[in-house]
């Protein structure tokens, strides 16, 4: 499992190069080799319809990222930090960290060995009771539909939002509000 | 830049994109028919798809891919998808149950024809995700007009 | 190594996130805080998933049998699916705010937004 | 006739109205038709679970037909949807505010573009808050809190104003993170018990004794739920957001949306699957203390009046944490009764500020004045609803904050019965500053020519006003025994006391 390691590294660096870096390009390539990592790792775990959506879907994100930043002039003006988030997000690192080390040993399973109390179900019954020779698609498609549902209408929502904030203007006219 | 949203990239780039573009988009259609056979689905490829049309609109130009499909195309494929999802679920109300799988079985496991419904959903989802998703791109494209009119 | 160090290294990359979304002015980096949080916890997801020697959750004619005690645990995969996909419309809306407070203000710092106070 | 196959149109009646919606958007009045007969439905759908079922009757029905199968020890393979008592309250809540808002934004949205947007949205939320209520699946929660969170986002940012698009920004930053700790702590639990079906996660928990992961997703829950809800650490968004969405959006996120997303989900969990542990139980009462506290001293300061109702909605879903927190059976049926009462007076004085903002066109209470001269039907109604959060005594406010107040002394938890006291009296004063520079008093000058609202408005306000004065019959036994009882039994009976 070395690659598993190595890639795990790589991604770990590339996110901490997007957050650092000042160019904000060079951050926002940072997170699509983080995507990409992501999806070989997805690979590797033999999950290859995630590893495929993952692709995808990373290609888009950076091309809208992209959109958003390129162009502009202060892509490459650098911003700091927020003194008090900052520390903020320090005590909340050191601790999500200190606890997880501690607390995997305590009611995780070790990686490697997944509890599948009930999607043992799955591969057993899916060609049977859906007719689906892939199992993942049976599980999204058929015996959790409804979240597959819920996930189109989220995908509707953010389409309708984007509408939404995108209009040049929300009030109708004389009756703007006074910062416009 | 707007005379790039104009009539798009090089000319290297739109030979490119002419030779590959349909090749995509026919591995999205394939992603999405092969859903429940082989990995993929209906949201990596209506992802694809959207992102064929994507490289067609930067290669091309905005009059190239609007000329294929618009905005407002987009918004009523969109619906229709969602709309055609909500009701496969609903019919399986007539049988009982929200989301019965009411067409299974209706083929050898592993044909195109199989899985009841769960082709006809991948097609629904490919619909709405890859009409979404461009919908979208070509929303946050057209805001480049924004940054002129800042006050 | 420990049997834990892949969750390890994956919490480490959720707290770069969240570092990011708490830290940044610049609000292209909070998104992109977001972003790599998300992946940190689709990853988990995924790992969770994964059994030792096993083999992807898809029945195929062509290379032979596959038995299905052997398979990875398909559930979570499906939530990874649904994830990503809800991960994207997140940052699709998140970017095209962003768009517009350029516009309305001609910078992409937060603590320079203030009209909001209390 | 009842038929628990009928369940997934709570989700499925305003989803398709959503999407109709935008399907039919160059009509200009079928998305407005279609926002309230998809929030009436809904509203009488949960009617008639309530009228014409055996009160406390409990019905559960599985997405797809898959149910639990003999092969996983009787497991649930699939999503099962669970409707009872709680559920019930809280959809018959969510949806009656949810018609009476809809009916209203037909008139008060004609100042804004982009209608059928509007409606969608809303309806898109409204199907999200209902999908959280009826489901009995941790990560079928998750995504319909999503879909909740996301178009209220967007709706905060409606007007695309400088301060809507930053206050929406902010909300959509905290509601990001708050789902993704969320997810986080839904995966830990599925690694650890390996199902997301509440009911058998109970199962697998209960015997156990907690290790220190279920400890890592208590604190991962209360931070992302808190944050949805909006306690006293996690509340920075709320004051921005709230306000800057239209008014009736600020009704809604204010009455129903805080409330489904965040109060429901942390009693829903940790009472139902965890059995209420002490430690989740000092942690509400603190919370609930400090945000009680916090935002109602925030609000006396306030000039603008939305504003001030947003701190006051913090401070009083501190009181809803602390019924939860004491944890006794008066102690949860106090907090769903302020819960009630809270939904029903906050938005409607969330629309009644609206209809001034949409007469006089301002919101800063400097500038207003003697304003029931002139719009006698939003002054009157303001004042119901003003009298029932400052809990004067015929109002319903009184009574659900005396039954917590009596809870807590009860729970011999003297110290906070006082500090709820005590900010009940600050409650009054803000409350008193509201009817006194706004409705009471000389009518300003610049004024003088305003008009009451249109009549679909003044309907909306009437009927809640009427919930308001009425409210206190739900603890009539025979009403109480229909609605209000069988929800604490849900809560009670599952868990620890």
């Amino acid at each position: 499992m070395i690659e598993l390691y190595v890639l795990l590294g790589l991604m770990i660096a590339g996110a901490v190069i997007a957050v650092e870096v000042k160019n904000l390009l060079s951050a926002v390539v940072a997170v699509g080799v983080v995507g990409l990592g992501l999806s070989v790792v997805f690979l590797l775990l033999k999950a290859p319809d995630v590893a495929l959506t993952q692709l995808v879907v990373e290609i888009a994100a950076v091309i809208l990222l992209i959109r958003a930043t390129l162009h502009r002039d202060i892509a490459s003006k650098f911003l700091g930090n927020r003194p008090f988030g900052a520390f903020v997000a320090f005590i909340f690192l050191v601790l999500t960290t200190y606890a997880g080390v501690l607390i995997f040993k305590s009611g995780m399973p070790p990686f490697g060995e997944p509890l599948m109390a009930v999607s043992r179900f799955y591969p057993l019954n899916a060609l049977e009771g859906t007719g689906a020779m892939n199992v993942v698609t049976s599980v999204i498609l058929d015996y959790r539909a409804y979240d597959t549902l819920g996930e189109a209408t989220v995908l509707f929502t953010a389409v309708v939002g984007v509408l939404t904030v995108m209009r040049k203007m929300g009030r109708k006219k004389d009756l703007q509000e006074n910062d416009e | 830049m707007s005379k790039e949203r104009e009539r798009g990239m090089s000319v290297i780039v739109k030979t490119v994109t002419r030779l590959t573009v349909g090749l995509i988009l026919l591995y999205g259609v394939y992603v999405v028919l092969h859903g429940h056979i082989t990995p993929g689905g209906g949201f990596a490829g209506g992802v694809i798809i959207a992102l064929s049309f994507i490289n067609l609109d930067l290669a091309f130009g905005k009059r190239v891919s609007s000329g294929i499909l618009s905005k407002e195309g987009t918004g009523v494929i969109e619906a229709m998808g969602a709309l055609l999802f909500l009701a496969l679920a609903l019919i399986g109300m007539k049988y009982g149950i929200f989301f019965k799988n009411f067409m299974h079985p209706d083929g050898e496991p592993g044909e195109l024809v199989s899985a009841g419904i769960i082709p006809l959903e991948n097609i629904a989802i490919a619909l709405k995700v890859g009409a979404g998703l461009f919908g979208i791109f070509l929303t946050l494209i057209a805001a480049q007009k924004f940054e002129a009119e800042k006050k | 190594m420990n049997a834990y160090m892949p969750y390890v290294l994956c919490l480490v990359l959720f707290c770069i996130g969240i570092f990011a979304i708490l830290s940044k002015k610049n609000i292209i980096k909070i998104i992109l805080g977001i972003i790599i949080a998300e992946y940190a916890v689709n990853l988990f997801l995924v790992m969770v998933a994964y059994k030792a020697g096993g083999r992807a959750a898809i029945f195929s004619p062509n290379r032979g049998e596959i038995l299905p005690e052997v398979m990875v645990d398909p559930l979570p995969h499906a939530l990874v699916l649904t994830s990503i996909v809800i991960g994207l419309a997140t940052t699709a809306f998140m970017i095209a705010l962003a768009i517009r407070l350029y516009g309305k203000y001609g910078t992409f710092d937060i603590t320079r937004m203030r009209e909001l106070r209390g | 006739m009842i038929n628990e196959g009928m369940i997934p149109l709570f989700v499925a009646v305003p989803l398709a109205g959503a999407f109709l919606a935008a399907l039919f958007k160059r009509l200009g009045w079928i998305p407005d038709l279609l926002g309230v007969l998809a929030s009436l439905f809904s509203f009488c759908l949960s009617l008639h679970f309530i009228l014409d079922t055996a009160p406390g009757a409990s019905f559960a029905v599985n997405v797809g037909g898959w149910g639990s199968f003999p092969e996983v020890m009787g497991k649930v393979v699939g999503i099962r949807l669970v409707l009872d008592g709680f559920t019930v309250f809280m959809l018959a809540i969510v949806n009656f505010v949810a018609l009476w808002v809809s009916i209203y934004a037909v008139g008060y949205m004609k100042r804004y573009t982009g209608r059928w947007q509007f409606y969608t949205l809303f309806l898109l939320m409204l199907a999200g808050m209902n999908g959280v209520l009826i489901t009995g699946d941790m990560f079928n929660m998750y995504v319909f809190i999503e879909i909740a969170s996301i178009a209220s986002y967007a709706l905060v940012a409606f007007g695309v104003g400088k301060r809507e698009l930053e206050a929406s920004f902010k909300y959509a930053v905290m509601g990001g993170m708050a789902s993704l700790l969320i997810l986080l702590a839904v995966v830990f639990l599925y690694a650890s018990t390996g199902t997301l079906n509440m009911g058998d996660m109970r199962e697998i928990l209960s015997g156990t004794h907690y290790s220190g992961l279920v400890y890592l997703v208590f604190g991962l829950l209360l931070t992302g739920f808190g944050l949805k809800a909006a306690l006293v650490p996690f509340h920075a968004w709320l004051p921005d957001a709230h306000p800057s969405a239209p008014a009736p959006i600020s009704a809604m996120l204010s009455g129903v949306l805080i409330k489904a997303l965040g109060v429901y989900t942390i009693a829903r969990i940790f009472f139902d699957v965890f059995g209420f542990p002490h430690q989740v139980s000092i942690i509400l009462l603190v919370l609930a203390a400090i945000s009680m506290g916090v935002g109602a001293l925030v609000a006396l300061r306030q000039w603008d009046m939305k504003r001030l109702l947003a701190y006051s909605s913090i401070s009083q879903v501190g009181y809803i944490m602390l019924g939860f927190g004491i944890g006794t059976p008066l102690g949860v049926m106090g907090a769903l009764f302020h819960l009630f009462n809270h939904s029903m007076f906050k938005s409607l004085l969330f629309l009644a500020s609206g209809a001034v903002e949409y007469s006089t066109g301002t919101r800063n209470m400097k500038e207003m004045g003697g304003l029931n001269r002139k719009m006698p039907v939003t002054g009157g109604t303001a004042l119901a609803g003003a009298m029932s959060l400052a809990g004067i005594p015929p109002f319903a406010g009184f009574w659900s904050k005396l039954v917590i107040i009596v809870a807590a002394v009860q729970a011999h938890h003297m110290k906070l019965a006082a500090w709820a006291a005590l900010m009940s009296i600050i409650t009054i004063v803000y409350v008193f500053r509201i009817t006194r520079y706004a409705f009471l008093g000389e009518l300003k000058e610049k004024l003088a020519g305003i008009k009451e609202v249109p009549l679909l408005m003044r309907v909306s306000l009437i009927i809640l006003a009427l919930a308001c004065i009425l409210g206190g019959l739900v603890l009539l036994p025979q009403v109480r025994k229909m609605f209000l009882s069988p929800a604490v039994r849900v809560l009670i009976g599952m868990g620890g006391v």
